[in-house]
């Protein structure tokens, strides 16, 4: 049961990113509602998932 | 264990499965009880789009008059049309065999059923797998009272045979894909078609808008359309079948004679004499099995795809799910992730679709805008002389997102292609739009149907 | 200022530029001395589309033998089918003519000329405006020694009337898209046609494995090809036009005879008569007017579109130039910034492509893989008894990124609109494969040959 505002068009988006990107996420086992996209709203391309994947590896190695 | 993979049934589903597998480098075995290539490409998708061909190639004949060219009496040899029809097939289920050399997939002749969870029987021979796929497919659903004989009254498979002569009056009972696909095939071969639904509206799952045009252009074409209305009996008698139809709405009765009933209320999956049991599973009430987007089963190392795994019941869901079963088990982090699963009807205008039909939209809470522009308005279209129909677009307002595409018009399969990779791509009307797209091409339709979300259409006054 | 934007032409560049303009907000007049709709509609795209149906539906009716449809002698009507092809023409650019008036923009009739940079002369009058858009089109190359009449030597105008009876003989000088999209239609009705190139291969600008492929499958219908040649002289005389052709590799002259002689080796950009001069501006040695990516000539409120602004010369180049150009006045950031123009020659099957061909990614630097499916393993294209062909992928090693796709195929131009979206959305060969396509359809080959740059497509054996 969706409550109004909690719909795939309202507050529970789904998360947008192209096939390929998708494909790499579970390759990289990185979720990608955690990834920021760098297309049109917010969509999710492989580049984003490699930089993401550097970033977190970065502020993991500097301890953070 | 004898293979890495064993797959039960080479449809598309499991064919697509036991080739990808074994291009994965797994040792792969493949058992079918019929014919290789499954309904699909046997009894399904494929004859069904040859017979449509023959049967658009006389309409458009005929409207070649319009630009003077005619020809004498035409004659048609049925038995020629249906042996070029099994060629095609015999091809094609003659090409599947040869991959499964060439990839090495082991091809076991006969029924397979599960002794337990690793192992089959098919004959008297029994095999171990590591991992299974099942893709037994589905079968016609049935209607009480209308018993199928195959020659006066038939199911898909019966149709697929056209008599000769063709019937001067057919019944299609079931206004769905299926049923237009042959009441258009009858239709264009010179019988009289009355097509029959359940439901308020035909081809239930499009859109509410492309199934209006559609629907319009079928009857204009000479298909006779009554929603609400059942089929209750049927009764061979010396002049046709005697059906007895229902008006669901009234209750109203009345009898018409025909010379053939096609049955085509739907399909249900196959898992019998599967003996799912024995390995552990065990099939819904609708007779499916569950699957998660890895297409395993409750008992892991066993995965279904296609037809018996869930609906929409059509061939590329069915390849898709193979291929993800069959590299999940060698290892590979796939999934069955498809933002959206296309639906053609093959008939002439085409009406496919992808993505969200505006109702399924707005329940899922968007907002929406849409956008359409009609083929009257296509430059390609009138030189096809082919102007009936629209592409209709539903986006998501303020995002632009785009949400599905509803296409009615010639070619329409073939314009599905950039609508289904628009929304795996998570694309916007406008990325549409500032597509360059040639000209004159049918799918400058669908570059205005994004500029007309916008209100920017060219060749239509945008309100 | 009479008006904001003065466009002059109203061809596909300069009727998008002022329907844009007009949508925008800005009072716009458009200025045209032929008839609206510009090369394009009246004697370009539009009709011999027209043309080729017409051709290719006589192949078809041909080929329906295959499966046992067989007519009566057939007849051709040609002034029915000149009149025909007239009528969409007429419909069109009436639509056109009807766009104008719904979204305001003023039609001018007559050659517009330059008087200074913010006024042009048109007849008797003068008009003033803060912007022009130069939208006036091109011509036909002329060839020296070759005087066309439009009777026995024919440009591509008069190549569009087709006379009664059809030429026996006909030679067609130039082996490029608008070459062969008549020797197409011509070789369909009936015509023994013989097409020249100067340069070592047809269709310029095409993937060399796709023109192989064409030039193939042409042959096989009838044209004849001969490249490495050139005609020299045409002199009409009692039994046809004696040409002089020449192998411009040994220098070998030989003499021929042909009913009808077609010249097409290109076409030239047109400026004559707008005294560019007087608004500062001057053409290239080529004719061509020079534009940056916002479409702005050297005069930045003069503005240019369409052929006369560069190659391709194509009408979507023109319409997307022209619209570019419209939002640039009306303030907005646009630009032309397309990564590919796609490219069709509508024969049967079609050779359509988008983006970079092998050759053109390898002299760029990329490091290059390719993917090929043929349509002969298409049940689609089994089906619709159109097997030849293939759709090619040129893709970037290591990114993956779809660099450019090549399709002979029947449907070609409507596969193509997945192919361009599919390059201006970066998107790489993965998300096609991985993009649900519909079965049984022509873009399945498209999934496939995608597919088959990773060595996994499922119809053909993976090399
Ligand atoms: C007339 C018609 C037209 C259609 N047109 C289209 C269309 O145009 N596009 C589309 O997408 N879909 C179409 N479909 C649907 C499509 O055919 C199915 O979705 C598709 O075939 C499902 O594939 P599958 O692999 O799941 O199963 P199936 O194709 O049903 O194949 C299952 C195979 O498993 C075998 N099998 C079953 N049980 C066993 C066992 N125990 N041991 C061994 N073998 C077994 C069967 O013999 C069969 O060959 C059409 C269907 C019909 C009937
Ligand atoms: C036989 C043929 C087939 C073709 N097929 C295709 C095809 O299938 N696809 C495709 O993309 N392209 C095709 N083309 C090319 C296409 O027609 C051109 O690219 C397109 O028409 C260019 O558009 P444009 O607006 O730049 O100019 P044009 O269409 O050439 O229009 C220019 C207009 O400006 C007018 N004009 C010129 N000077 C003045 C002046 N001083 N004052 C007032 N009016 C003026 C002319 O009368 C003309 O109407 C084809 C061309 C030919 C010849």
């Amino acid at each position: 049961e969706q409550k109004a505002g909690q719909t795939e068009g309202g507050t529970l988006r789904r998360v947008l990113a192209v096939p390929a990107a998708r494909q790499l996420a579970r390759e990289l086992g990185v979720d990608l509602t955690q990834v920021s996209g760098s297309g049109t709203n917010g969509r999710i391309k492989p580049l984003d998932i490699h930089q993401h994947v550097q970033k977190t590896a970065q502020s993991a190695g500097s301890g953070q | 264990m004898d293979f890495d993979v064993l797959v039960i049934g080479a449809g598309p589903g499991g064919y697509h499965a036991a080739i990808r597998a074994a291009q994965l480098g797994l040792k792969v075995a493949c058992a079918e009880m019929g014919a290789v290539g499954g309904v699909c490409l046997n009894i399904g998708c494929i004859p069904t789009k040859a017979l449509l061909h023959a049967g658009e190639t006389i309409a458009n004949t005929r409207h070649a008059a319009d630009f003077g060219l005619s020809y004498g009496p035409a004659t048609l040899d049925i038995a020629k049309m249906n042996g070029w029809k099994d060629g095609i097939v015999k091809k094609l289920t003659g090409g599947v065999a040869g991959l499964f050399k060439a990839n090495k997939v082991t091809h076991l002749v006969g029924q397979a059923s599960f002794i337990d969870a690793n192992t089959v029987k098919i004959g008297d021979k029994t095999y171990t797998a590591s991992s299974f796929i099942i893709a037994t497919g589905s079968e016609p659903a049935t209607l009480k009272g209308l018993d199928v004989d195959q020659v006066a009254i038939v199911d898909s498979t019966g149709a697929l045979n056209v008599p000769d002569p063709v019937p001067a009056r057919m019944l299609c009972v079931g206004g769905g894909v299926i049923g237009f696909e042959f009441a258009h095939i009858y239709n264009n071969l010179g019988s009289k078609v009355k097509v029959i639904e359940f439901l308020p509206n035909i081809i239930p799952g499009a859109d509410a808008d492309a199934v209006k045009e559609f629907g319009k252009i079928m009857k204009k074409q000479g298909i006779e359309i009554v929603t609400r209305m059942k089929a209750n009996s049927a009764q061979k008698q010396a002049d046709g079948v005697h059906v007895e139809l229902e008006n669901v709405e009234t209750g109203e009765k009345t009898t018409e004679v025909f010379d053939r009933v096609l049955v085509a209320v739907g399909r249900r999956p196959r898992t019998a004499g599967l003996n799912l049991e024995a390995a552990g599973l065990k099939a819904t009430e609708r007779g499916f099995i569950e699957v998660n987007t890895r297409m395993q089963t409750g008992v892991p190392h066993i995965y279904a795809v296609g037809d018996v795994a869930g609906n929409p019941m059509l061939a590329h869901k069915a390849m898709k799910e193979g291929l993800v079963a069959a590299e999940v088990i060698a290892g590979k982090p796939s999934e069955q992730d498809a933002v959206a699963i296309p639906g053609v009807v093959y008939t002439s205008p085409e009406l496919a679709w992808v993505g969200l039909t505006e109702q399924e939209a707005i329940d899922k809470g968007y907002k929406v805008k849409t956008g359409l522009f009609p083929m009257s308005a296509s430059g390609r279209a009138m030189t096809l002389q082919s102007t009936e129909g629209f592409v209709k677009m539903v986006v998501e307002e303020g995002t632009d997102l785009l949400l599905g595409v509803h296409i009615v018009a010639a070619h329409a399969s073939d314009l599905l292609g950039e609508a289904g990779l628009a929304l795996e791509m998570a694309a916007t009307a406008s990325d549409v739009a500032l597509t360059i797209h040639a000209h004159p091409t049918l799918g400058e339709a669908v570059l205005e149907a994004a500029e007309s979300v916008h209100k920017q259409a060219i060749h239509i006054v945008n309100r």
